[in-house]
């Protein structure tokens, strides 16, 4: 096998065997793998095809980014093979490919790029208009790379979520961001590091450069060892940060070893301040066929050998423009790997004297001035040509991997997220921060800096600047300086090489700025014609930095091509925008636990183990029925000839205390309220700035400027926020308390409740002692004293008990026995609502919706006229629109008997105009007769009008029916029932 | 941009656990004599333009309390 | 409003939340099935959550609440402050209103007369999280800093738990107390297990919060 | 062979001192109202200005939905005029709009929510348009990998079928309306940005912006989420709210999603675009702004929706995210309007999230309007005078808490 034994920096356990399949294929990797080294380890070089040509694909990055080697595993699209831990067992399957990419059906689409221009799809397809579809589904299935099964549920592993509040958030685990934690930690900051490999170090852990008489892998080792030990650190690693958000909340995601408790864990940090040290990955550097299976980055060859233990190639081209990558090419030659030629896109004399030397040593032919032009070889590198950039000369050369870059570039993203302000860098060559956002802070090679002294000194500076920006949470900032004047004696940024694309660009051949969705340099030239001249115009219309790679590959290049190609001077490009998740968390991850927190009542066992069925009402969970009848015939029955009880314990329950309790009332509410009275129940309404129906309830004097009252359940949540803001300007002296959970209620209701009551209580509840709409406390049971409400809204003599919720329990047992003889029952909310019905009672947001009022819907008798002074909220809208023609109004409906019913949501018509809409209507027992509440336009709404009803039951089946408009008091019109 | 905003109770706080209250805009109009067309207008018509603004916020998720902070719609952010 | 019981004891009222552990020792106190101790809960150093939706709390609010002795304890002169007083311990949570808790073992006040004062016990669900690692199991549900090194426990925190507005009380990185709306009990402490489990959280019975409490009292 | 000859779809124009009409607004109304002015009616003075460059904001960032279900029978009539011209435009533009007639699916997750759905489909057929009231089971059919058990929050109880609807390639509408309008003879201006505008004795006399004064007889107000900021210029107050709106997209996938569906109990609506990344968009932030700012909530908000309603999607990832402004009305109806007080001044906003399925056909009647100053009796139940009689348009059911409009 191809395994190289590298030492130290080796993080693979070649004792570990680990057996999985590729293609079906058995192979073998090693604890500590990924899934894309233990694959190049076992010699897999074709990792899959291409988005648009199908070319064959290979290990281009080790940090995924490109969606080349996406794989499914385990059934699982497009996971990113670079950054997957390999695990025993795991069932590997190439993507955007019928069976082995080295073979793929569709590779001849390769040769008809002259047909596929940028964005040539929006000239095509579409004369005649009739094959468009034909096309379409065709376009369609091309498109994509995974292949996602919507009948499976993936639940492979727990997801947790994590919330950290720190002082310091460093991103980035490096020297520079090691240095930044231990500085903060120092000065007695909560410090969180964040580091998307497995382990701290960055690319130190990687280089075994002499230096400072220790290899540079041991001084990071040594750096790791006191980051893990410090009190106030906190270290993440495989932990990749997805974005800086407003006002420095660090998000992003940690994948679990076997041995955590998760598989991944989405975690969001607020941090008062970040550290920045993202360092550098490389530029790629655009030539011609640069995409072919054994082009790679310079960290990419590096790692696999350096890291996991894998020979890269037997006979290696490097084209770099850097020193890291002269250092890479050395290190490999000491490794044992054969060294082709060293291409270097600067001149003769740019490189450090050190690297320079060591290559002097060595006999590796060495270009400076030249870089690749041309990766030789169809499925696989076999050569390259080698071209000086001044032009002319140009050489072929025999390799198996072509390790190129353009020298390295920022990781830009992060401070992109974090909204930094970013330029074009003339020295370094990449972006720059030219204005950080409040609390952010940069440091590391991400900065241009490349000597180890200054990568570390910058970071301590970050970590001493950031203690200072914390500033009274300090312990010491005595010495915060001197790192900054040690600093500044050590060596700045690095200059970096400007090479815009190899020489030779593009003819007869593609060269590749964004892998992910094809697009090459001709593309961006036809973006330009076509006038989408920008790089985010470009992006959209060709797709550069659009695939799962995102900005990563396209960035710099795509906006330092675009200014080349329009002859703009190059620090006038603007990449486009960077834009979050950097690395794509899965919604598996994102979704969390998926905990659904959502309120019960007091009664929720003993409702179930009477066989309600439960229905989502607002935060509660409410019985709508009981047993299989969802109709609730039997439930309706009980409650309108014997009784039924129901369990209202989510209605809203207040108490407004205060000398402007009233004032308050009076403002919210559209009747008097200084009618309210002790003992009594008063019925009012709420509205909006527009005379919509908000609430209703009912409001209990208790004692002077102290009340109780009731909303419905669905307002409960939002009725202080209501008091409060209609009041805001006021500074009225009253309190609120939400009482809703601590009172249960149960209601009560039907002929036979008081005889129910009675047998609870030893209080008087005769219909003189205790009338409609009294409201007394009384003792149940064993002395548990609770508000008793005599209301009606289901239409018949009814009593609301309200007790403290604890002992609701207790109290449903004992209605239960009370009512056993009479063969009482629990009735739900279809029941209730059936009831209230037949009764005309509304509904708000059943029978009242935005454009209708109190008034329209015939509830404006509570509306207090005549009050001026209490700015009463709605009160102006309702007397705009008292007498407007063309508004909707709530009427009755008697339905004629016919062949189909009509429903909840059935349309009013006249003729082919829609007049109006049936809200609620069913066919009652009670009545005999089908009975409906609608929303009609008032020149319709006059009892015994005939109006017409239709609406869609099925596909192409239209019912119509017929109905007469009355009074929607259908039951018991005068009340009789209620006050019995 | 997740944001955040100053409670007078909690402090600095995630802004989802507040609601919006709109635009400053000061008290109730009296209601003698004011018109349908000057009550819808003060209900729903704003002028917003790109500028930092005062408005009302209420911490529902925490405290419980309505205040007026001055936010600047094209930086979500608050002035001070 | 606080109903009497008279004649035999007997558990009238019912917790909003229960755990599955099985109770080892349990005590009828006021109405309450209170779980002293869990099965297999000895030993096992933290974090446990423990149930105390049975002790007694009130509401009290005042325009001028800051000048106010509400149960003859002086109210926190800043939002967010705490004030433990023996068993009880004041909230101060805006600038009407503070929440008063009985959490201790010592004398139980009656609700006083006043008419800024409301018994609010059965409207939440109160829990208690003690022990080692708590700080960790609250990272799983909350975004809220509630071991803020800045601020001086015992104190306040008001926000979302869960998607849940809570009212938390810190009072050491072992004993953290908060309520919530009563409804969500049953749920939310089903989550918070679920979501803490792999913090190692299990239910506690009530002596291990009453342990913690004498102790926590150091940090006041 | 038109495809491998690239030419620039719009030209650059120079900047004159007076046009007949100008357009503040480079998306997609603007540019269509920009392309009706010189194509119905043979306007030749036509610019369009825009701040950024053309698509920058809403017509750039939406979720690219288009159907014809609203609740009104104004509005359906509206938009399923708006629908036909998906074809239309197509083959006037020769560019491909990439318009995927795949439908929509609107599901219910309650008996009420059933109700308004029945209300809906009723309404839709009574005016020609298909609907369909489908049972979970239906629904399932339609988008395979619903989870149809009790597990979710929010079971599904069925959903409403609207087989006119689809999908189109956002960006392309914006090109190919600035190529067609370009072509007779509209001026488009990009980097322009629109400081203040001139008015005398009661008319409309120019704007002023980042490259000059341009004069005009006849304004247009399209910038879209601007368009607040920009009547606040003149000092107008609008019933009009800016809030962001965010979308985001996962890694491609190979076609399994072959209907676009939304939720309103879960706030979210997805489909499949051409490339095979599902885009979902999310509910509103609630306050006015005018940035574009994505935030982390909405991301997880968006997952635990997401995998609530098809577990299936716990095996996608998300790698964009972001935001646009919508335009938001109290009765989340547009404000189509030429009485704003000041003689040639068009208004055109409102839109809230349905500006992009409406743009064509609002372009068609805008440029009507402001051509011949009769308002088309389609646009009647647009007027701005509606919020000053408390007549809203019915679109929404729902009455609309304080908190976004107070």
């Amino acid at each position: 096998m191809s395994r190289l034994r590298p030492g130290e920096t080796c993080r693979v356990d070649f004792s570990r065997p680990l057996e999985f399949s590729f293609l079906g294929r058995e192979m073998t990797g090693y604890a500590g793998d990924t899934v894309a080294s233990a694959l190049y380890g076992a010699g897999v070089r074709i990792f899959g095809r291409s988005l648009k040509y199908h070319r064959p694909r290979g290990l281009y990055s080790m940090e995924g980014e490109s969606a080349n080697t996406f794989m499914s595993i385990d059934g699982v699209p497009n996971e990113c093979a670079e950054t997957t831990e390999l695990r025993a067992g795991m069932a590997i399957e190439p993507q955007n490919v019928r069976g082995d990419p080295g073979r793929d059906r569709f590779g001849f689409l390769d040769a008809f790029d002259r047909l596929m221009p940028a964005g040539f799809y929006y000239h095509l397809f579409h004369r005649p208009y009739a094959l468009w579809p034909l096309f379409q589904s065709g376009l369609r299935r091309m498109a994509g790379t995974g292949v996602l099964d919507p009948g499976a549920e993936y639940r492979n592993g727990v997801r947790t979520e994590r919330y950290l509040n720190a002082d310091v958030a460093v991103i980035g685990g490096g020297p520079a961001g090691m240095a930044a934690a231990l500085a903060a930690g120092e000065s007695g900051l909560r410090v969180c590091l964040f580091e998307r490999r497995g382990r701290l170090g960055g690319q130190m852990t990687w280089r075994v450069r002499d230096f400072e008489g220790e290899p540079l892998y041991r001084r990071a080792g040594a750096l790791a060892a006191r980051v893990r030990a410090a009190e106030n650190v906190n270290v993440f690693t495989r932990s990749p940060v997805t974005g800086v958000w407003g006002e420095n909340l660090v998000t992003g995601f940690a994948v679990g070893t076997e041995d955590d408790p998760f598989r991944e864990c989405h975690w969001e940090c607020r941090a008062t301040t970040v550290v920045v040290a993202a360092g550098c990955m490389d530029r790629p550097l655009v030539f011609n066929h640069n995409d072919r299976p054994g082009v790679m980055q310079v960290g990419t060859a590096w790692r696999l050998a350096r890291t996991y233990g894998v020979r890269p190639g037997k006979s290696v081209a490097f084209s770099v423009a850097d020193d890291l990558g002269l250092e890479a090419a050395i290190d490999l030659d000491d490794m044992g790997v054969r060294i082709r030629f060293i291409a270097d896109a600067r001149e003769s004399g740019q490189q450090g004297p050190e690297v320079f030397d060591a290559l002097c040593d060595r006999a590796i032919p060495f270009f400076p001035g030249c870089a690749v032009s041309r990766a030789v070889g169809r499925k696989r590198v076999r050569g390259c040509v080698l071209r000086s950039l001044k032009g002319g000369r140009s050489r072929r050369f025999r390799c198996d991997l072509l390790v190129a870059n353009a020298g390295m570039q920022p990781r830009i993203g992060i401070l992109a997220t974090a909204k930094a302000r970013l330029a074009y860098c003339t020295h370094t060559h990449g972006y720059q921060p030219t204005e950080l956002p409040p609390g952010v802070f940069v440091a590391g090679s991400m900065t241009g800096l490349r000597d180890p002294r200054s990568i570390e000194a910058s970071g301590r500076v970050a970590g001493y600047g950031v203690a200072e920006w914390c500033g009274g949470r300090l312990k010491s900032v005595a010495g915060a300086r001197a790192p900054a004047r040690e600093a500044e004696a050590l060596p700045g940024p690095g200059a970096g090489c400007g090479i815009i694309h190899a020489p030779a660009i593009g003819r007869g051949a593609k060269a590749f700025v964004d892998l992910d969705e094809d697009g090459t340099y001709k593309n961006v030239k036809e973006s330009i014609a076509r006038g989408l001249d920008v790089p985010e115009l470009a992006k959209r219309f060709a797709g550069f930095g659009l695939g799962p790679g995102q900005y990563r590959v396209a960035g710099q290049n795509l906006a330092m091509i675009m200014a080349d190609l329009r002859g703009d001077p190059v620090e006038t490009a603007h990449p486009t925008t960077v834009r979050p998740p950097l690395g794509a968390p899965s919604l598996a991850t994102l979704a969390g636990p998926g905990h659904d927190v959502h309120k019960r009542t007091p009664l929720h066992s003993e409702l179930a183990g009477r066989g309600a069925v439960f229905r989502r009402a607002g935060a509660w969970q409410r019985a709508r029925h009981f047993g299989d009848d969802p109709s609730c015939r039997d439930e309706i029955r009980n409650v309108r000839t014997n009784v039924g009880v129901l369990d209202s314990s989510p209605l809203g329950k207040f108490r407004i205390h205060g000398p402007d309790a009233l004032n308050a009332l009076q403002r919210v509410y559209m009747s008097d309220m200084s009618k309210a009275r002790p003992g009594r129940c008063k019925y009012s309404a709420m509205c909006n700035d527009m005379g919509q129906l908000m609430d209703d309830g009912v409001v209990v004097a208790e004692g002077p400027g102290d009340y109780y009252f009731t909303t419905s359940s669905a307002r409960a949540g939002d009725t202080v926020e209501w008091f409060r803001f209609h009041t805001r300007h006021d500074d009225w002296d009253y309190n609120l308390v939400n009482l809703t959970d601590v009172l249960g209620s149960l209601n009560i209701a039907g002929p036979n409740a008081r005889r129910v009551l009675e047998r609870l209580t030893r209080d008087n509840v005769s219909n003189q002692a205790f009338p409609y709409l009294a409201c007394r406390r009384i003792t149940v049971g064993d002395g548990v004293e609770a508000r008793c409400l005599r209301l009606g809204f289901v239409g018949e003599l009814s009593f609301e008990l309200h007790a403290p919720a604890s002992y609701v329990p207790y109290l449903w047992d004992l209605v239960m026995e009370a009512g056993a003889d009479f063969g009482i029952r629990p009735f739900g909310l279809e029941a209730q609502n059936c009831l209230r019905a037949e009764k005309g009672h509304v509904i708000i947001g059943m029978e009242s919706e935005q454009r209708v009022t109190l008034t329209d819907i015939g509830m404006g008798w509570m509306w207090d006229r005549e009050d001026t002074v209490s700015k009463k909220v709605g009160a102006p809208a309702l007397r705009a629109c008292d007498r407007q023609p063309g508004r909707l109004n709530l009427v009755g409906l008697r339905v004629e008997e016919g062949a189909k019913a009509p429903r909840d949501g059935t349309l009013v018509v006249d003729g082919d105009k829609i007049v109006g809409y049936v809200c609620t209507t069913r066919s009652s027992d009670t009545l005999g007769w089908q009975y409906g509440l609608a929303l009609v336009h008032r020149e319709h709404a006059f009892p015994g009008r005939r109006i017409h009803l239709c609406h869609e039951e099925a596909p192409g089946q239209r019912v119509t029916s017929t109905a007469f408009v009355m009074s929607p008091h259908f039951y018991d019109p005068r009340g009789e029932r209620l006050r019995s | 941009m997740t944001f955040r905003l100053t409670c007078p109770v909690c402090g600095k706080r995630d802004v989802y656990e507040f609601t919006f209250g709109g635009q400053e805009r000061g008290p109730r109009p009296e209601q003698d004599g004011l018109s349908a067309e000057e009550h819808f207008r003060w209900t729903q018509f704003r002028l917003i333009p790109n500028e930092p603004q005062e408005e009302w916020w209420y911490h529902g998720q925490g405290c419980g309390v309505w205040f007026r902070t001055t936010r600047d719609p094209g930086t979500n952010r608050e002035v001070r | 409003m606080t109903p009497q019981a008279s004649g035999r004891p007997r558990a009238f009222r019912r917790s909003p939340c229960s755990f599955d552990s099985k109770p080892a020792e349990t005590e009828l106190r006021g109405g309450w099935t209170v779980v002293l101790r869990y099965e297999g809960e000895d030993g096992h150093p933290g974090p446990r959550l423990v149930d105390l939706s049975h002790r007694r709390r009130w509401d009290f609010q005042d325009s001028g609440v800051a000048a106010l002795r509400p149960m003859g304890l002086a109210v926190p002169e800043r939002f967010g402050e705490v004030g433990a007083h023996g068993p009880l311990v004041i909230n101060r949570m805006n600038r009407t209103q503070v929440a008063i808790w009985h959490l201790g073992t010592g004398p139980l006040p009656d609700t006083p007369e006043e008419t800024g004062f409301t018994e609010t016990t059965d409207g939440h669900c109160l829990l208690a999280f003690v022990g080692d690692g708590v700080p960790e199991v609250l990272e799983h549900l909350t975004a809220l800093d509630l071991f803020d090194p800045a601020r001086a426990a015992p104190f306040l925190t008001q926000g979302p738990v869960l998607h849940v507005p809570c009212q938390v009380v810190t009072f050491a990185p072992d004993l953290v107390v908060m309520t919530l709306a009563r409804g969500y009990g049953k749920t939310f402490a089903e989550a918070v297990l679920a979501s803490g489990a792999i913090a190692g959280l299990r239910p506690g019975g009530e002596r291990v919060f009453q342990r913690a409490f004498a102790e926590g009292k150091r940090f006041s | 062979m038109s495809w491998l000859r690239p030419r620039r779809l719009w030209r650059p124009a120079p900047l004159e001192r007076h046009y007949e009409f100008v357009i503040i607004g480079g998306g997609i109304h603007g540019l269509a109202t920009a392309y009706y002015l010189a194509r119905t009616h043979g306007i030749e003075s036509v610019a369009v200005l825009e701040s950024h460059y053309i698509g920058f904001g809403g017509s750039g960032r939406n979720t690219a939905i288009v159907r014809a279900n609203q609740r009104t029978v104004e509005n359906v009539r509206l938009y399923e005029e708006g629908l036909k011209l998906w074809p239309v435009l197509t083959d006037e533009l020769d560019f491909n709009l990439m318009f995927f007639n795949c439908g929509t699916l609107n599901l219910g997750h309650s008996e009420a929510a059933m109700n308004g759905i029945r209300m809906l489909a009723s309404t839709h057929n009574l005016v020609g348009v298909k609907s369909e009231v489908l049972d979970p089971q239906q629904c399932a059919e339609v988008i395979p990998g619903l989870d149809l058990s009790d597990r979710p929050a929010f079971p599904i109880h069925g959903g409403l079928y609207h087989p006119p609807g689809g999908i189109v390639r956002h960006d392309a509408v914006v090109w190919g309306l600035a190529k067609g309008a370009s072509a007779r003879g509209v001026h488009i201006h990009q980097g322009c940005e629109v400081q203040g505008i001139d008015t005398s004795d009661g008319r409309v006399t120019g704007v002023r912006t980042s490259l000059g004064s341009i004069g005009c007889d006849r304004l247009g107000i399209m910038a879209g989420g601007y368009g607040s900021a920009v009547a606040a210029m003149l000092g107008i107050e609008l019933p009009i709210h800016p809030l962001t709106i965010q979308a985001m997209v996962t890694h491609p996938f190979k076609p399994f999603l072959h209907t676009a569906f939304s939720s309103g109990a879960y706030h979210v609506y997805a489909n499949q675009t051409l490339k095979g990344e599902i885009a979902t968009g999310a509910h509103m932030d609630p306050q006015v702004n005018y940035t574009n700012d994505a935030t982390a909530y909405y991301l997880k908000h968006q997952a635990e929706a997401l995998v609530e309603l098809m577990p299936a999607l716990r095996g996608v990832r998300f790698m964009r995210i972001w935001s646009g402004l919508a335009d938001m009305t109290p009765d989340m109806a547009p404000i189509m309007e030429g009485e704003l007080g000041y003689e040639g001044l068009y208004l055109d906003a409102g839109w809230g999230y349905f500006g992009f399925k409406s743009g064509p056909v609002a372009g068609k009647y805008m440029a009507q309007y402001m051509a011949s100053g009769e308002r088309p009796e389609i646009l009647a139940p647009f007027r701005l005078g509606r919020f000053l009689e408390n007549r809203y348009s019915g679109e929404t059911a729902a009455v609309m808490k304080y908190g976004h409009w107070d």
